[in-house]
């Protein structure tokens, strides 16, 4: 026996409802792509389909941390700079072989945001705040490393790891299969452990949450761990698949990432959000700018114009259809 | 109601204090820093320079406490500088009143549809206002055709290099917004609405206040004070750049605000700790800048330093 | 009597800011007792809870533990967007051979304990979307399905109604014979007397007595708590209310049809100055949402609310503006502003009639916010103090005091007594009747059916959104609104074993 | 055009003039390689654009490149990315995906673009890169690189320095954005430059993001705190642009008691050295768009095309730019 008997009018109108803001990304996803399907040709391409994926597969990652630290009722600001600080860190570990390419990023990336989560859970203080400072950090450190900057370091073509960011199956880059597992792995988590419900706790209610003995300083550090980790794992990643650690990548991604996570139904104020939600997200960012690409005549200027419209244009639709 | 003088709360006092106080004293220890270790300070151009430096991120500032104060934040604020500055050279024909004049109009307009967009729509303010920070930049380069546009009217560029008394006048301008911006807080109703809107909404929409229009209100108020300062960042620039002009504000302002000690979380705007939280981040940035610290070891100090204050700053549970 | 104590508290200190909670408590909690713990409004009882479960550390004393405790504090402590199961379960969910929530199960078992407690509702749902009472018993379902040595309830029944009372009090009696120790904090005689052991009484964060409470007479409880003689009190009776009203001839509120579905649909509802209209009804039968309705603050899908014969807009604003006010039920996430001070709560509807052109007057506020912590006597370290600073009760009466300095012509009250004190509810009750007499017509939500009947001129009784009959005079007695609340449910026929 | 015909010596030359002597290893031709013949007219040739058109300098190179395509008749499909890396990936697959048979791309950054040019050598398709260098292999993973030296570029800018300060001074240095790879050439061409004039001193170097007001705010703190800079050196004309106005403000006299150099030629700073209050420009040739496509027409014709095809960059200083100044962009 899975429900009470009867449900009532109101809890139905309530599942409804749910349905509805669950869907209001994914609906508006599919109209876009069977508009852009019909109205550009090449936008059905698979060669198309598989460049949205790969693109669509490092945001996916950076976003997945976030959706976390967003149903906490947080937010990180630093992704961007950890994600370009792990691209350079995998490109520097790079010359000491597959395993440091891949553990250095990850740990250090990590503390970032360890660092991150005790300041937040232990001091409360702001995360939009302890974010941002780190945000300045993880810049910082990045030109430390790079002699401001003056430093690319190129990971060699044949190095294994290279293969990592450009090997693929039928044509589709590993990255994608990462990111899928990984959203995978965080769906599980997120919905059937009981960290997952403790995220949603903290969120939702966290004074409560801690009247209720959830462990919130734990969970805080937890995720924001997390986000750090997986915003350095998208860098290492993205080293890979570019050969080299590039160093003016990831400036304004935590605004994207944000975007994304919350275009998918993931409620900023914490408490409420989902994996495939924030994939959604992903995507509809991702043929949006497709999308703008394909129109091809568009003034660089109108870009922007249209892409502030078209989010514009999501989160009106998705708030509607929610009500 | 029992007051004891106990070890504990005289402690507690102490830190209350600290908390409450966390920005000026850092101002303090900063300024003491650079007046011993830091060549020709204490000048009245040195200081000159800071103010008038300060005075646009001062007044977006302001804007961005009423705003936060609603528990809303604003992203948008450099996108909307950046179509002031896109106006003003198309009506600067008119005369510079009338090129102000548009200029605050638009930043009202925009500010109005976040407004908007977050009072009667209902979208979470840092993802409606996300949507003008991307697109109104883009707006700007299309107004202006992408281009930069050097500025020629001696009236207008006055607004920027001219002084009152000594005084520039960007700085006058700034100072007085405070001043207005502290009454509104300290001394209306709409100032109380504002803390009562980001303290509990719920609450305050059944007490019958009028919450959309004080977050409309507030959303608007801080498109023109947006705008403002993009007018004046502009005749001091002598040019109109709305590629670069207010890029990153809105981080700039969100951290002076919070640093001078009003809390994300709203229900509370300091107006003089923002004031505050503005000269404390201007002068971080000038003595790093003096002591000519490269790129990357700036970059970890301000951290460091932001961490540091809003530490001290910070609500204890 | 068992007489091993599982908790042992002696010489706990608590200061908040200069305001002391709790000063040199002593409290012993033997296993298998109910142990009642009373006082006013702000004498420390949720703070000497806190310190027990460890929420809060004394500042000095000693705290002996000796076994699990399970709490259900004061406020509801759930976390409302996630499903019923998962605040049910949370921390101790049931799992599969993976390691991983186990989900089918556990909303499975979730539906069999709660029905235990009557509830019925889709165990999936947000929690958020349950009654306040129906959260209430969730609230306690988690904390007695914990299997704790002690369980401690703060304040439980303030927001059930009658039947769910019964539900509860069987709750405990259960607990009890598997004795298991219970602290139970309550304002209402009536149960203490039913279900403890014995009494705690706390006044001003002191210790004034601790003993078996059948020996201490009802009366002399009354006077422990408030420290006033008990020749003052025996004055008054179970409740404040006086005679009936002389109210007006023609009607100053006419709520018309007002429909909102699927909550309500054509709630009738008139009162006349002077009156106070009572609405009856079980958990979820409406009465918040009628309120809502009239006050302009639930979209309407038809009906009209008309205050001295004009059609008031449907907005909070235009209802205020006419002259209704209401005081929500859930002061927590309704009624207070916690940052603001108690000063800024109280004239925060009232603002712009003491403003001009916008512009605040400090001198009008001191003066009207005086007026009202005196009258209500609020206990507050200053006007200046922060709201949420403030114990429940206390919270409550800046929220009345906010709505009676508007002068509404219509003042719409949903609890307006739950959770204070029977000093301060024996206030607010001659608080509602003295402004009824002044002309004020009042719409009392209650789920005490005592205060209805003493309280209320008229009763309304609402069952599954609808009007189910309107009781007036002769028929003002228990038989006859329970027949009409309950009219299709059996067993509340036999229900009436609290008075 | 008309001002090509204006020029005449290698560094001073008007804008298109290729000086391909700088070529660097053996050249590369369609033989070898065996990419398809394209005709030029009718052509479809996609040029990927790395930045907004918001500064002179984009806009004059996609001008440029503009203008020359139609020039030739060639149908020119045209992405910008906006400063996003992986967002230029994408669009260079994307263009090849739309049909471009010829590629000009104006790379963001030096790093990075390698899976794009996999995707252009995977489908047989020939990519010019202008302006900024990349790190992948010439012939292999892309044609050839037309563009300037920016090395070159900040040892010339020293050069004019010494010339306007007579070899004494105190220098502040102007940066452009940090991690930027034309930062960091801009500032070693620079620094080699002034390395054997002991009287020229670094005071500051200090970062104003290739930005007009940046630059403006660094310049009047740093001329607060060092009274005696005499010196400023811009990486690019707008932060140069905005130190003038700094010092101006400042009470000083820019052109004179501070000297000013920068890199870009564009007309706001040249007027300023017809004004008298800025002393050098180094041009940066955008006007990418004459060579790029006869590069590509001799490739096709089966000529061996060099590495690396340096454009010429013109100077201004007091002495011309009053006559140059319409050539200024
Ligand atoms: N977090 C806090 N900060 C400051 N003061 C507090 C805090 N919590 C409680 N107090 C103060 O401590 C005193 C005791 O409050 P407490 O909540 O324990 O009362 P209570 O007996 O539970 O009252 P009620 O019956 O109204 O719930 C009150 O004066 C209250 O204002
Ligand atoms: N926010 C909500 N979302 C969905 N359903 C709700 C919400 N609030 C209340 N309900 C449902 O509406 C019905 C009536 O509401 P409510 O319980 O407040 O009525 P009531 O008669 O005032 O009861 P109470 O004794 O709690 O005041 C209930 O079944 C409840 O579950
Ligand atoms: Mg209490
Ligand atoms: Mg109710």
């Amino acid at each position: 026996m899975m429900t009470a008997e009867r449900p009532t009018v109101v809890q139905k109108t309530a599942a409804r409802t749910k349905v509805l803001q669950r869907q209001g990304a994914a609906v508006a996803l599919v109209l876009m792509v069977a508009v852009s399907w019909l109205v550009f040709p090449r936008f059905g391409s698979i060669d198309n389909m598989r460049d949205l994926a790969l693109q669509g597969a490092f945001l996916v990652v950076i976003a997945l941390g976030m959706t976390f630290v967003i149903i906490t009722g947080g937010i990180d600001l630093s992704v961007g700079s950890v994600y370009a600080l792990g691209g350079v860190l995998a490109a520097w570990g790079s010359q000491y072989g597959f395993l440091v390419a891949l553990v250095l990023p990850l740990v250090v990336c990590g503390l970032i945001g360890l660092v991150n989560g005790l300041l937040i859970a232990r001091t409360n203080m702001a995360p939009f705040i302890v974010t941002l400072a780190s945000l300045l950090f993880a810049r910082g450190l990045l030109l430390v490393i790079t002699d401001e900057g003056a430093t690319t370091y190129q990971i060699p073509a044949d190095s294994a790891f290279v293969e990592l960011g450009r090997g693929t199956v039928s044509g589709f880059g590993y990255p994608i299969f990462i990111a899928a597992v990984l959203c995978v792995v965080g769906g599980a988590v997120l919905n059937r452990t009981g960290f997952g419900q403790n995220v949603f706790a903290t969120g939702g209610a966290e004074q409560s949450a801690i009247l209720m003995g959830v462990p919130i300083a734990r969970t805080k550090v937890l995720v924001y761990t997390m986000s750090g980790t997986l915003a350095g794992l998208a860098g290492a990643l993205t080293a890979a698949y570019l050969q080299s650690g590039v160093t003016v990548i990831g400036v304004g991604l935590e605004l994207d990432a944000i975007a994304v996570v919350v275009i998918g139904g993931t409620l900023l104020t914490g408490g409420m959000g989902t994996v495939l939600g924030t994939v959604i997200g992903v995507g509809l960012i991702k043929v949006i700018q497709n999308v703008i690409n394909q129109i091809g005549t568009l003034d660089s200027n109108y870009q922007s114009v249209v892409s502030g419209v078209f989010l514009l244009i999501v989160v009106v639709l998705q708030r509607i259809l929610r009500r | 109601m029992t007051r004891t003088a106990t070890a504990a709360t005289r402690t507690a006092a102490r830190t209350r204090w600290l908390q409450d106080n966390g920005v000026y004293v850092a101002v303090g220890v900063l300024l003491l820093f650079n007046v011993l270790f830091t060549a020709n300070f204490l000048t009245v151009g040195n200081f000159t320079t800071q103010l008038v430096q300060a005075a646009p991120v001062l007044i977006v500032a302001l804007g961005m406490a009423l705003v936060i104060g609603t528990e809303g934040v604003d992203l948008s604020v450099g996108a909307v500088m950046a179509m002031a500055a896109a106006i003003i050279p198309l009506y600067l024909g008119a005369g510079p009143f009338m090129a102000i004049v548009m200029a605050l109009v638009v930043g009202v307009l925009a500010g109005a549809f976040n407004g908007f967009l977050v009072a009667r729509v209902g979208i979470q303010p840092i993802v409606a206002t996300l949507a003008l920070l991307v697109g109104g930049r883009g707006l700007a380069l299309v107004i202006a055709d992408g281009q930069l546009v050097q500025l020629h009217d001696p009236a207008f560029l006055a607004l920027g290099t001219d002084s009152v008394a000594g005084v520039p006048i960007s700085v006058l301008i700034a100072g007085l917004l405070a001043l207005v911006v502290a009454a509104l807080m300290n001394r209306t109703t709409f100032g109380r609405q504002v803390v009562a809107v980001g303290g509990n909404r719920k609450a305050a929409t059944l007490a019958g206040l009028p919450v959309n229009r004080v977050l409309i209100g507030v959303y608007a108020l801080s498109g023109a004070l947006a705008a403002v300062a993009g007018v004046l960042a502009t005749s001091r620039l002598g040019a109109s750049d709305p590629a670069d002009m207010g890029l990153l504000m809105e981080l700039s302002a969100i951290t002076a605000v919070v640093v001078g000690g009003t809390p994300l979380t709203g229900g509370k705007v300091r107006v003089l700790g923002t004031v505050f939280g503005v000269v404390l981040m201007q002068l971080v940035r000038a003595t790093l800048i003096k002591h000519n610290l490269p790129d990357s070891i700036a970059q970890m100090i301000q951290a460091a330093i932001i961490i540091a204050a809003v530490y001290v700053a910070r609500e204890r549970r | 009597m068992p007489t091993d104590p599982v908790i042992e508290v002696a010489g706990v200190t608590k200061t908040f800011a200069g305001v002391r909670a709790l000063s040199e408590v002593d409290f012993t909690l033997h296993r298998g007792e109910v142990h009642a713990l009373v006082g006013e409004n702000g004498a420390g009882k949720s703070t000497l809870i806190k310190v027990l479960t460890g929420i809060h550390t004394p500042d000095s004393g000693r705290v002996g533990r000796n076994g699990r405790i399970s709490t259900i504090y004061q406020e509801v402590n759930l976390v409302p967007l996630m499903s019923v199961s998962a605040n049910l379960f949370l921390g101790r969910e049931p799992r599969t051979r993976f390691g991983l929530i186990d989900r089918a199960r556990r909303d499975a078992e979730a539906a069999e304990i709660l029905k235990g407690y009557g509830i019925t509702a889709d165990v999936r749902a947000p929690l958020g979307t349950l009654a306040v009472g129906e959260q209430q018993m969730v609230a306690l379902a988690r904390a007695v399905a914990a299997d704790a040595d002690v369980v401690i309830m703060d304040e439980p029944t303030s927001s059930l109604e009658p039947r769910e009372v019964e539900t509860l009090l069987g709750v405990v009696d259960r607990l009890h014979e598997a004795g298991i120790a219970i602290i139970y904090v309550s304002h209402r005689m009536d149960e203490l007397y039913r279900i403890c052991d014995t009494v705690t009484v706390l006044r001003d964060g002191r210790n004034v007595h601790s003993g078996p409470l059948a020996d201490l007479p009802r009366i002399e409880l009354v006077s422990l708590m408030l420290g006033r003689s008990v020749n003052e009190i025996r004055k008054h009776g179970t409740t404040a209310f006086g005679e009936g009203h002389h109210a007006g001839a023609q009607p100053v509120l006419e709520a018309v049809g007002l429909t909102s579905r699927p909550r309500i649909d054509g709630v009738s509802v008139s009162i006349r100055p002077g009156e106070v209209v009572g609405l009856a009804g079980l958990l979820g039968s409406g009465r918040t949402e009628t309120a809502k309705a009239i006050i302009g603050a639930l979209p309407l899908d038809g009906g009209t609310v008309l205050v001295a014969g004009q059609p008031v807009p449907h907005s909070v604003k235009g209802s205020t503006r006419a002259g209704i006010s209401m005081l929500a039920e859930d002061r927590k996430t309704e009624g207070i502003i916690p940052n603001l001070s108690v000063r800024e709560n109280i004239v925060l509807a009232a603002l712009p009639r003491l403003s001009r052109f916008g512009i605040t007057s400090r001198a009008r506020q001191d003066r009207i916010v005086d007026t009202f912590v005196t009258r209500l006597r609020i206990k507050v370290s200053s006007p200046e103090q922060k709201v949420a600073e403030l114990s429940g009760g206390n919270q409550q009466k800046v929220l009345l005091a906010r709505w009676l300095c508007t002068e509404p012509k219509i003042l719409l009250l949903d609890e307006p007594t739950r959770g204070i004190d029977v000093g301060a509810k024996a206030e607010v009750q001659a608080l509602i009747d003295e402004l009824a007499r002044e002309g004020l017509a009042v719409l009392l939500i209650s789920s005490e059916l005592d205060e209805l009947l003493d309280g209320a001129d008229r009763l309304v009784v609402l069952r599954d959104g609808t009007v189910a009959g309107e009781l007036e005079g002769d028929q003002l007695t228990r038989e006859h609104v329970l027949a009409a609340i309950a009219a299709e449910v059996r067993d509340d026929a036999d229900s009436d074993g609290s008075d | 055009t008309a001002r090509e015909t204006e020029q005449t010596t290698t560094n001073g030359g008007p804008a298109a003039s290729a000086a391909a002597d700088q070529s660097a290893g053996p050249g590369c031709a369609r033989g070898t390689t065996g990419y398809p013949q394209v005709d030029l007219k009718g052509a479809v040739v996609g040029f990927s654009q790395s930045e907004k058109e918001a500064n002179p300098f984009r806009t004059a190179e996609t001008q440029s490149i503009r203008d020359e395509a139609a020039k030739r008749g060639a149908e020119l499909l045209y992405t910008n990315a906006q400063s996003d890396l992986n967002k230029q990936i994408s669009d260079i697959k994307s263009l090849i995906d739309r049909g471009a048979k010829l590629l000009i791309v104006a790379p963001l950054n030096s790093d990075g673009l390698q899976p794009a040019f996999d995707a252009a050598k995977a489908k047989q398709v020939p990519v010019v890169t202008i302006d900024r260098k990349v790190t992948s292999k010439p012939c292999t993973d892309y044609l050839t690189f037309i563009g300037s030296d920016f090395v070159e570029q900040g040892k010339r800018a020293a050069e004019q320095m010494i010339k306007a300060t007579g070899g004494t001074g105190k220098v502040a240095i102007l940066l452009g954005a940090s991690g930027n790879n034309v930062t960091v050439d801009r500032t070693k061409g620079f620094k080699d430059g002034i390395a054997g004039t002991p009287g020229l001193t670094v005071v500051a170097e200090q970062t104003g993001e290739f930005d007009r007001s940046k630059g403006q705010a660094v310049m009047e703190q740093l001329i607060q705190s060092n009274p005696d800079i005499t010196a400023v050196y811009a990486e690019n004309d707008e932060m140069g642009v905005g130190a003038v106005t700094a010092l101006k403000a400042a009470g000083k006299q820019p052109g004179k008691d501070v000297k000013v150099v920068s890199i870009d030629g564009t007309r706001t700073a040249v007027q300023l050295i017809a004004d008298g209050s800025y002393n050098a420009v180094i041009e940066s040739n955008p006007r990418f768009g004459p060579l790029a496509f006869d590069t590509l027409e001799k490739f096709g014709k089966g000529d061996e095309i060099p590495n690396t095809i340096v454009i010429s960059d013109d100077e201004y200083d007091s002495a011309n730019a009053a006559q140059k100044l319409a050539n200024a962009y």
